[in-house]
């Protein structure tokens, strides 16, 4: 079992989660609805649909060439702010697979912690702030240790998805600082934000793609 | 869900097809961009104005579309700011030559989107000016952040869009823009929540005889909920922070927008609007113009927001002149 | 009840009170006389045009008063008709020496009271016409005495308002207005009822996914209750009727109106709308112009009306010419 | 015990009439939602209210000025069908006591065959369409009979009364054919008719008033 993941092991994490957004429609929707206006599973699945027409495209040369296609994809279809937040962390994945056709939990560390900073930015937004950050931005981290550990590439994903799932449960107990939920104050305490969940259902399929190679 | 609707999927081409039918002298419905576009072009050297957002907000955006206001609009999905490529394709049609303004409600999706959309047109060539609009009276000051674009949307792309017709340059209409927004205050309250096609039921559940203090579009919430007073105390609510933030005194001349939220039946909002003048009108202060009406939606909402904009001669008379579109006409 | 509102005696004039307050330069209300006129009466010589009618319809009936359209009307509480003194006190503003047309939907109480007037009027030397409003398409040529004023009393008010405007005489006025009457029909649907604010809820109860067919206002149940389709189906069930009625071929010209009931929202009418004209369309009748919005209403019901006129030149061209009042303004 | 209502008489009967209406407005308003638009009640609660300032006056010279007087201010301030209905009734009842300030079972009878003859006319409707009509209209003819029997004053007016309640009750049974209810077609079956109901309401008044002279 090779310790990174090929352009096809990518697609088989796309393709899970694209099978769960579709699945956990009105699920996140529900979420958003306590908290947002109700639309981030719909939001989501346009854009999970837009990325599979895009890796439809068969000839991508290297893990940034697909990843990118597929962050365009999500930015031009999601809208929203997950959608442009959504989009930047598949563009700022696709730096850390520039040239390779393979990520290893190195790379997968890098892109991701890129990411994270992608969404702080675009977002203007810290961890707490109850959003999606507060899923990518541990899971990021745990990527990090697990490579600066040497950890196997099953075991480090399962970390992130731990920790994506951790820090999605913790969203319950913040006041929401930006987006929709922020409007609310104190009475966004208590439900768990759209955003991390699907974030962290991102970790965990990853996990699952990782594992069942 | 009791709707008029084929679809939660086809709501918003559904709407924009409608739209398109019942005004084909002034707008043309592009369904492959998902954008609005005036049906006869402006001049050449006209400044552009582009606005979109969510849709369920209407007549925000492309009711505003045509001579005196915007150029395009880009309605996203419900309660969802447009993407990049819409935006894009917006501003290509919107520009003359002259630069395009964006006006741009602070919500975040929208922030975000049009940012994108601006970063990349700005590389290409096309001079952007943002306007950022944030008059929601119902975060203070030091919150400025979460002060969400509101009324004041409508009012700008009225003022701004009149200065374009004159002819002014870009760093100019986008002056006014601000100006107008820097002058203008806005507070909502809601009576009922409003049921997302995609959802299917109210996004959230309001106790009777209760109401949502302090609202923005898209169904949210307020920051409080309170015992839903008599109509002239409700006058009171919305007009008592955003008097104070515009110091709203003897002399000051007022522009007024009353807009329900899609299901305010007329009667209640004249009259609820015959409570704000009074106090105004007491307080010493002049109201030049009034709009009351649905101006800008949270689909199905049962409530109101109160714009006010403090206004001087100039603003006057750009709000005078002809405007044509589906939602504002006059002069035409 | 989750309303707007002081308390129920005082709704009416609250609303007008507004409305009023909005529109300084084309309204007054006279609350002793519970009237409302144009704020510059017409110039003598122009016959008048009168019309009133139960509240809760707005922006009937006040909604219509200014230049080119009603020179005062004369709402009745809630859904109840105006009482003759009303409509004298109307008529005496109204009249500039020409004699004044009386637009009375078909509805037993406004029949009634404003015969009683017009009957006073009359034996008192004031020139009087009636003009009979009864659109309603629901019932049957031979149950025309049921068939309720509905839609077509907009088109009538801007039609004959505009040829009392350009100087016909009152034989002349009254004569536009009954042809229009005739080439117009309306059908109409409900997808909820409506709360009076002194009954203090629904009037009555519709299960969800269920609409009332053929209804008119007042929170009038329809004929037939059904399962709620889609909307191009819904398209269809307001169109078959007055496509019949009015024999709409190829080559048949036509202005439309579709007006929500108070609490519908823009998107799901103009969604509606879009649905409709694509079948007028696809018949081969052409829509020379149309209305979507809020002009006719039942307080808060959540439905549709929908009204086709079939034109000739004639009509489009009073149609075409300016009008200017609180709900319908255009050229002006 | 005088066989005929005096003006005090006649007061007594709108007085109470007034009270009944009052305090059943918001069931009239109820009766008249099932099968019209739910005023009903409050409709004739303006009209009793303009009554009794109309009754305010103390000066009227004959039963005529006074019933004359109500009828004017019921149609100058209740509107709707009824209004122009109700206020018929009192203006063709004042015709029974024109120069007169007693009204025996007589002029009873034939100022509500004229009353019932008058909303039959302005409401162009007969009995059995559902209206108040279907009060009145019985209601006169008991009096009639009542007189032609020779029966006292209350024994009449409560034949009145039963015969109004008698056809009130019959309007649940009917269809409307026309008014409001009208629209409904068959629907509006199984429904009391909210106007009957009003006027029976008329003639028990006017029986509580002649019993207790
Ligand atoms: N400024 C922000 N920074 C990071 N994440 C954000 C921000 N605003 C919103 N989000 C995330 O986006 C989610 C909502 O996404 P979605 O409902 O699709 O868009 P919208 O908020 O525009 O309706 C939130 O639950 C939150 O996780
Ligand atoms: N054409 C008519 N003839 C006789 N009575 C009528 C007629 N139309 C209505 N009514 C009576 O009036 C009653 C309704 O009165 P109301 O609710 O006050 O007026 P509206 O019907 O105008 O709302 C009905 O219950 C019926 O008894
Ligand atoms: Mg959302
Ligand atoms: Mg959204
Ligand atoms: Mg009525
Ligand atoms: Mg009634």
């Amino acid at each position: 079992m090779a310790e990174a993941l090929s352009l096809d092991d990518l697609r088989r994490w796309l393709e899970h989660f694209a099978d769960a957004v579709v699945s956990q429609e009105a699920t996140l929707n529900q979420l958003d609805s306590a908290t947002g206006d109700g639309e981030h599973g719909s939001n989501l699945s346009r854009g999970v649909a837009a990325m599979r027409r895009a890796l439809a495209d068969q000839s991508f040369a290297d893990a940034q060439s697909l990843l990118s296609s597929v962050g365009m994809a999500i930015v031009n279809s999601v809208g929203g702010a997950s959608g442009a937040l959504y989009g930047t962390v598949f563009l700022r994945l696709s730096d850390a697979g520039a040239g390779v056709t393979e990520l290893d939990l190195s790379r997968l560390a890098d892109g991701f912690a890129s990411a994270a900073a992608g969404v702080s930015e675009l977002g203007r937004t810290t961890p707490g702030d109850k959003t999606l950050l507060d899923a990518i931005h541990p899971a990021a981290q745990a990527l990090r240790e697990a490579s600066a550990a040497h950890l196997d590439l099953g075991t480090g994903t399962d970390r992130a998805a731990l920790a994506a799932e951790t820090g999605r449960d913790a969203t319950a107990a913040m006041a929401a600082r930006v987006g929709r939920g922020s409007y609310l104050g104190d009475r966004s305490l208590g439900h768990i934000d759209a955003g991390a969940t699907s974030m962290a259902q991102l970790f965990r399929s990853l996990h699952v793609a990782t594992a069942s190679r | 869900m009791q709707k008029f609707m084929n679809a939660p999927d086809t709501v918003v081409a559904d709407y924009l097809t409608g739209l398109a039918a019942a005004h084909p002298q002034l707008i043309e419905f592009r369904a492959e961009e998902r954008i609005v576009v005036r049906a006869t072009p402006a001049a050449a050297g006209k400044v552009g104005l582009v606005s979109g957002g969510g849709s369920g907000c209407e007549p925000l955006h492309a009711g505003y579309v045509g001579p005196g206001m915007l150029d395009a609009a880009c309605p996203g999905e419900v309660f969802t700011s447009p993407v990049p490529a819409q935006i894009m394709a917006a501003t290509r049609a919107a520009d003359h030559g002259s630069g395009v303004v964006f006006i741009i409600k602070n919500f975040g999706g929208e922030v975000m989107n049009f940012g994108l959309a601006a970063e990349i047109l700005s590389r290409q060539g096309t001079r952007i000016e943002k306007v950022l609009v944030d008059d929601d009276a119902s975060f203070p000051p030091d919150l400025s952040r979460q002060r969400r674009g509101l009324g004041a949307t409508v009012l700008v792309e009225k003022i701004a869009g009149a200065a374009a017709e004159r002819g002014r340059c870009l760093d100019e209409v986008a002056a006014v823009a601000r100006r107008t927004v820097a002058s203008c205050r806005t507070f909502g309250v809601a009576l009922s929540s409003c049921t997302p096609p995609r959802l299917g039921r109210p996004t959230f559940d309001l106790p009777a005889g209760h109401y949502e203090v302090g609202v923005g579009l898209g169904g949210d919430r307020g920051q409080a909920r309170a015992a839903l007073p008599t109509a002239d105390r409700v006058a009171d609510v919305l007009l008592d922070k955003i008097m104070a933030e515009l110091g709203i005194a003897t002399g000051s001349r007022l522009i007024t927008m009353l807009s329900g939220l899609g299901s305010t039946p007329e009667i209640e909002l004249f009259g609820l609007y015959g409570a704000i003048h009074d106090r105004l009108t007491r307080s010493g202060a002049v109201v030049e113009r009034s709009l009351v009406g649905n101006y800008l939606t949270s689909l199905d909402s049962l409530g109101a927001l109160l714009s006010v904009l403090v206004v001087d001669e100039e603003l006057i008379d750009l709000w005078d002149q002809p405007v044509h579109t589906p939602a504002l006409r006059w002069g035409a």
